[in-house]
């Protein structure tokens, strides 16, 4: 009996020998970690997976971010060289990702993960190994604070979700000045969660009223009956902090029902391709929170270049990405080295950096960017400018 | 739900998001009550059409309907390749091992899919009018009527072609017993390929459809629809293909009511449940016969 | 030892069997003959469970056995063999009839996880008895090959020796003889005679085999559209009118 | 005679290639020479070996079309977690807890759902999955469709000899008259049942110690892992589990473990392509099913056998 040890033995020796192969693979077109005039930076990011989407949108922005750095004269002399790790879409392979990327790449800085999850999945390694890392789109509260305290090495370019549920709830009660509203929740999203969360707390006690919440699932593709729900509740307004991919046809399917109130949401609205998933006519009365500078040269000098690197537009998480990368970039440049320590001091000492996404100083006891956000009104297929909001 | 309208409202989503999955349902099942093969690859064939029409009309120009028999030809030709290369070598296999080889096809044209055409979603061009209809406080749109009809029509066409062509008698031969219908002078192999060819058509007809109407696509827009009318077709009662029409309409049905009455989150658990409830009771589906294993 | 009741069988519309009498007693050896679709087996697969009577009831030393799942039936001391032969196919020969010695088996699931004593004079247990029955069918050389690769005649016997692994107090055998040459259905009837003196059984079999049946049954009953038409011994039955009846244009006897 | 004993040649020289196997990577943890990935990399190997190898005891051994086992693994993950992260339990107490109630389940759903047959029990099997999956999802104790944070509390040594343990017994229990019950009703459902196999309750009592496995593996899994989201446990994992299995060899323990180590290992060994990793993935499968349908072990274990004396085989 027990015959397959045998096997198994056998087997761990031949996985050595794989593992060995493949790494020498891997290293051997990048080099050592800071020898050989390179500069590893690794991406832990959703290549494969349910939200593919997210991550190689990123995965193009900063390899555009990297390609225009080093045209520049990469970082403190040396070319930076991208490795990426696929977390397929999954917190275990998250960690997987991380581990790979830290302790075989031998990386000076991580950016990623794209969801809180699997950004929360590889942050304990991160902290292990004293590496910072920097996650372009983890929005929940908890990815860089747990228990009151700041985690160590974790940082994040976007805004957190309580930040935009409350801008969005405030726009909703003082500007549009109703009293009821719908949630429009994706189940399957912690940034949406989130949002949600926020938003009704704000709304509340702005002495709104929410008369229905619903929920979908990302890659639904028919909301109609969710819809038909919030229809019958009778809403002014339908909060939906969702990404574009459902926020085009959530809103083409409502107005469709006939539902004109207005729609508002957060930055997962942002891109061009929200114009093509719904009419310019149904997307009138939309509204959502967004990134400052969206209407700045400089994100027009990035739209550009993406479209003429890619010929495609870039959405919320190529911005992020984008803005991820060169955050990480200054963050090296101020340390001027690339011990993790350093790096995670520079980070937290961020003040006014020029991002895409408008003026960031990073907060040293969130480890959060405090940026502007601004409210834009959809009109006629265009984004139009209302109003700026800053955190307090 | 408050009022009748309303429950008939959610029926009408439920009617055309089942005509959907029932237009999947019916090459899915076709394919199964010949080949006995679940091709799980499938819904990625929906995909590869799809993204056939997406071509043929924003690139090539293509009106409506020669966009779709584009993308019907070419996802025809790629299913008689896949069954060619990977499931006609298998056909004396085990049941398991042609499962696994059409898993292996499905993730080679969703991945394989996304290194063509990138991860990023498309937009479909809108195609249709966006009419809308209204009777009696009950809304529902050109599209629906297009996908409900086109779903009928189909699966008419096809339960004619399987029962009385000459080609059908032969699907159905090899299928009874491919070694007495090769005897009888049936060519299996053609008739096989050509239960691909139908099959795959089928399913890029689904997939311009289906662009059309969600007017998105992307390289794994194929698994959710895939299962579920896997689902709708076990549910009818697999391989026959009336049963694949009531099963994806029902399927579509039960999603829209539990959605309705607010409990979106379970509406998957539901239709899964029904479709394990309705095995338990009905082990071979709603339309499916009953066959014993003869002592 | 058997006795079958007012037994009926419908699928659908179509009555396989009907106000079916039958009743053997302990140590017979009786023969159920019949045209092809008389229901023979359909008689079997009652008696042994895996149809449910429509009608009657049947009763095995003195219990009722209808309603009862096979596996019940095998455990209450009935064992069969199957017409188109239903081995263990990609096992070898001697597990074939291990797994008909599973209902004796004399130790738990736990035990066999642990390793318990228990397993290991289990499994020994079996194999010595497993050995024994094959060296009576003349198997116990071919105790680790493969069911599937058994020449047709011993896999025809290696079914008997599992049936009997079972060790049951009635056996049913199913046509033994079918695709068997003269010779060899000739020494499978010394064996079934042999079996049952030596196991001390009840044989009940179906057979078409008209030789076989008139050499080693003493009592015949002949099945006809689902019903019983005679009874008797071999003699009885060669010379019944009705059975002659029956099997003109079907078979010469 | 034969000698039947738990202890000759063969379980002796096994034992000790286990213990070698163990110290010398082990060793290699202690003294800091084996990256951690490759320390990540054998956990997740053992993870994947006992739930293929107990997925191979439902579809290989007994024969039940069973693609839904990634459902199990979730049981076990979650509530191994919770009894690790809201109890802070003992690890052996969070796995046996996993394990358990994956087990009860198994039992309750396998009752009514193994009188369905092949297909038709393989979507039934895979809808139980997703329900399984979407039960977690809605739950917010579990924190719900966000995931829940677990944090790592086992290290290789646990979850090394968690998995041999797991096969012991997985192989112990193949190896005697039940695990022959278990391949009657694969070989012959109708013949087991006349030969007095109770064909239900095998049925069932693979199902629910395949259940078991799984949720063990998934304790390991969420113990080891920082983090968890119902997502992973999709029916996509499932069919992982199962390609593992039939890549080999549906039937053969050793088949399972193999598949399992080639699969884990091909998947951190491409990382560094994640575009080409999948494409390469399901070529693979593609080409090894059509090379060899039966899997790389086809239903042969591999063992020590030959190393035995002829004639001295032994039941044990």
């Amino acid at each position: 009996m027990k015959k397959f040890f045998v096997m198994a033995t056998a087997a761990v020796l031949s996985l050595s020998l794989l593992a060995g192969c493949g790494t020498t693979g891997a290293t051997s077109n990048g080099g050592g970690s800071s020898a050989g005039g390179n500069l590893k930076i690794g991406a832990d990011l959703e290549l494969t997976g349910g939200v593919a989407m997210f991550g190689t949108a990123a995965q193009k922005a900063i390899d555009l971010a990297v390609e225009q750095q080093n045209a520049n004269g990469g970082l403190l002399g040396k070319q930076i060289k991208m490795d990426y790790a696929d977390n397929k879409s999954d917190p275990g392979e998250s960690t997987n990702a991380a581990t790979k990327l830290i302790t075989q790449d031998s990386v000076v800085a991580v950016i990623g993960a794209m969801t809180s999850g699997n950004t929360l999945a590889a942050s304990q390694v991160a902290i292990d190994n004293k590496v910072p890392l920097i996650s372009p789109t983890g929005t929940a509260d908890k990815v860089t604070v747990e228990n009151g305290q700041v985690k160590p090495y974790i940082f994040r370019a976007c805004f957190i979700d309580p930040f935009q549920g409350q801008v969005a709830a405030q726009f909703a009660a003082n500007t549009l000045k109703v009293q009821k509203a719908a949630i429009f929740i994706d189940q399957k999203s912690d940034y949406s969660i989130g949002l949600a969360n926020a938003f009704s707390t704000n709304f509340k006690s702005a002495n709104g009223q929410i008369v229905s919440q619903e929920k979908y699932v990302a890659g639904d593709k028919d909301f109609r009956p969710q819809l038909a729900r919030i229809k019958s509740s009778n809403p002014d307004v339908v909060f939906v902090p969702g990404y574009y991919g459902e926020v085009g046809p959530i809103v083409k399917q409502a107005r469709e029902m006939g539902m004109n109130q207005a729609f508002i949401g957060g930055d997962g609205w942002g891109s061009p391709e929200l114009f093509n998933l719904a009419s310019a006519d149904q997307l009138n009365n939309c509204y959502y929170v967004n990134h400052v500078a969206i209407d700045d040269p400089s994100m027009a000098d990035f739209v550009k270049a993406f479209k003429a690197k890619y010929n495609q537009d870039p959405d919320s998480f190529a911005a992020l990405g984008y803005d991820a990368a060169r955050l990480m970039f200054q963050a090296i440049k101020d340390a001027n080295s690339t011990n993790g320590d350093k790096i995670r001091t520079a980070l937290e000492n961020l003040k006014g950096f020029k991002g895409l996404n408008g003026d960031i100083t990073m907060d040293p006891k969130t480890h959060n960017p405090i940026k502007d956000a601004v409210i834009i009104k959809i009109e006629n297929g265009k984004n139009v400018f209302m109003t700026k909001v800053s955190p307090k | 739900m408050h009022s009748i309208t309303e429950l008939l409202q959610q029926l009408v989503y439920g009617l055309s998001l089942g005509s959907i999955y029932a237009l999947i349902a019916l090459g899915y099942t076709m394919v199964y009550g010949i080949v006995k093969l679940i091709n799980f690859a499938h819904g990625d064939v929906m995909m590869v059409g799809a993204y056939m029409g997406w071509i043929a009309i924003t690139v090539f120009h293509f009106p409506f309907f020669p966009a779709i028999l584009f993308a019907m030809i070419v996802a025809a030709i790629a299913g008689i390749i896949i069954e060619r290369t990977a499931y006609k070598p298998l056909r004396n296999a085990t049941r398991i091992a042609a499962l696994i080889t059409a898993i292996g096809v499905s993730l080679f044209l969703e991945y394989g899919g996304m290194l063509v055409v990138g991860a990023q979603m498309r937009t479909y061009p809108n195609v249709f009018p966006e009419t809308m209809y209204n009777i009696g406080g009950i809304i529902f749109k050109f599209g629906d009527i297009v996908m409900l009809v086109t779903a009928l029509v189909l699966m008419l066409l096809l339960h004619f072609t399987v029962q009385y062509t000459k080609i059908g008698k032969a699907m159905r031969a090899s299928s009874f017993d491919m070694e007495a219908a090769l005897l009888m002078g049936v060519n299996v192999n053609t008739t096989i390929s050509a239960t691909f060819a139908i099959g795959s058509a089928l399913a890029a007809a689904a997939g311009v459809l289906y662009g059309i109407y969600f007017n998105s696509i992307d390289p794994l827009m194929g698994i959710t629809p895939g299962l579920k009318a896997f689902v709708a077709a076990v549910l009818g009662g697999i391989g026959i293909i009336p049963g694949a029409m009531v099963g994806g309409l029902v399927l579509g049905i039960t999603e829209s009511l539990v959605s309705g009455f607010g409990a979106s989150t379970w509406r998957d658990a539901v239709a899964f449940l029904i479709l394990i409830l309705v095995l338990i009771i009905k082990p071979s589906g709603l339309f499916g016969k009953n066959l014993r294993e003869k002592v | 030892m058997l006795k079958i009741g007012n037994l009926s069988k419908s699928f659908g519309g179509l009555k396989a069997v009907s106000n079916l009498n039958i009743d053997i007693k302990d140590g017979e050896l009786i023969g159920l003959i019949g045209p092809n679709g008389a229901g023979k087996t359909t008689v079997f697969n009652l008696i042994t469970g895996v149809y449910e009577p429509t009608e009657g009831e049947i009763l095995f030393r003195e219990r009722k056995i209808d309603g009862l799942k096979p596996y019940q039936v095998t455990h209450r001391g009935i064992a069969r063999t199957f017409q188109n032969i239903r081995l263990f196919a990609d096992l070898n020969v001697i597990d074939n009839v291990k797994i008909a010695y599973h209902q004796h088996a004399k130790y738990s699931s736990l035990g066999a996880i642990l390793r318990l004593p228990s397993y290991f004079k289990g499994e020994a247990e079996m194999e010595k008895k497993a050995l024994e029955l094959l060296k009576v069918f003349r198997l116990e050389g071919k105790a680790r090959e493969v069911a599937k690769n058994l020449p047709y005649g011993e896999q025809r016997r290696l079914e008997i020796a599992r049936a009997l692994a079972a060790e049951p107090k009635l056996l049913l055998l199913d046509e033994p003889a079918a695709g068997m040459n003269p010779q060899e259905t000739h020494e499978l009837m010394e064996l079934i005679r042999w079996i049952r003196d030596t196991f001390k059984l009840t044989i009940l079999l179906i057979e078409h085999d008209m030789s076989l049946v008139m050499g080693v049954c003493e009592r015949i009953y002949v099945l006809d559209y689902g019903t019983i038409i005679a009874q008797g011994g071999p003699d009885e039955i060669k010379s019944n009118p009705k059975v002659i009846e029956a099997y003109l244009g079907e078979e010469a006897i | 005679m034969k000698r039947v004993s738990i202890l000759n040649r063969k379980n002796a020289l096994t034992l000790f290639l286990v213990i070698v196997m163990y110290a010398v990577i082990q060793g290699l943890i202690v003294t800091d020479i084996l990256p951690p990935l490759y320390t990540s990399t054998l956990i997740q190997v053992c993870v994947y070996v006992i739930l293929a190898a107990s997925l191979n005891l439902i579809n290989g051994i007994t024969g039940q079309f069973s693609i839904g086992h990634a459902g199990f693994m979730a049981i076990g993950a979650y509530l191994a977690g919770i009894v690790s992260v809201k109890f802070h339990g003992p690890l052996f107490l969070s796995l046996l807890v996993g394990g358990i109630v994956a087990a009860v389940a198994g039992f309750i759903v396998g009752l009514p759902t193994l009188r369905l047959r092949g297909d038709y029990l393989a979507i039934a099997t895979l809808g139980l999955g997703q329900i399984v999956m979407i039960i977690f999802q809605n739950i917010d104790y579990f924190g719900g469709a966000a995931g829940m944070q677990v944090g790592r509390h086992i290290n290789w040594s646990w979850a090394f000899w968690v998995t041999i343990i797991s096969l012991v017994v997985i192989h112990n229990f193949v190896n005697s008259t039940h695990g022959r019950a278990c391949i009657s009703v694969r070989e012959n459902e109708i013949a087991a049942e006349a030969m007095g196999v109770n064909t239900t309750k095998y049925k069932v009592l693979a199902f629910t110690l395949g259940a078991f496995f799984a949720g063990v593996a998934g304790g390991i899994y969420s113990n080891y892992m920082y983090f968890i989201q119902p997502t992973t446990f999709n029916f996509l994992t499932s069919f992982n589990i199962l390609v593992m299995v039939v890549l080999g060899g549906l039937g053969s323990m050793t088949g399972s473990i193999l598949g399992a180590l080639i699969m884990t290992v091909l998947n951190v060994a491409l990382s560094g392509i994640p575009s080409l990793r999948m494409v390469i993935t399901a070529l693979l499968l593609i080409i090894m099913m059509l090379f060899r349908p039966s899997g790389l072990m086809g239903t042969k274990e591999f063992n020590l056998n030959f190393l035995e004396k002829k004639g001295e085989r032994n039941v044990a």
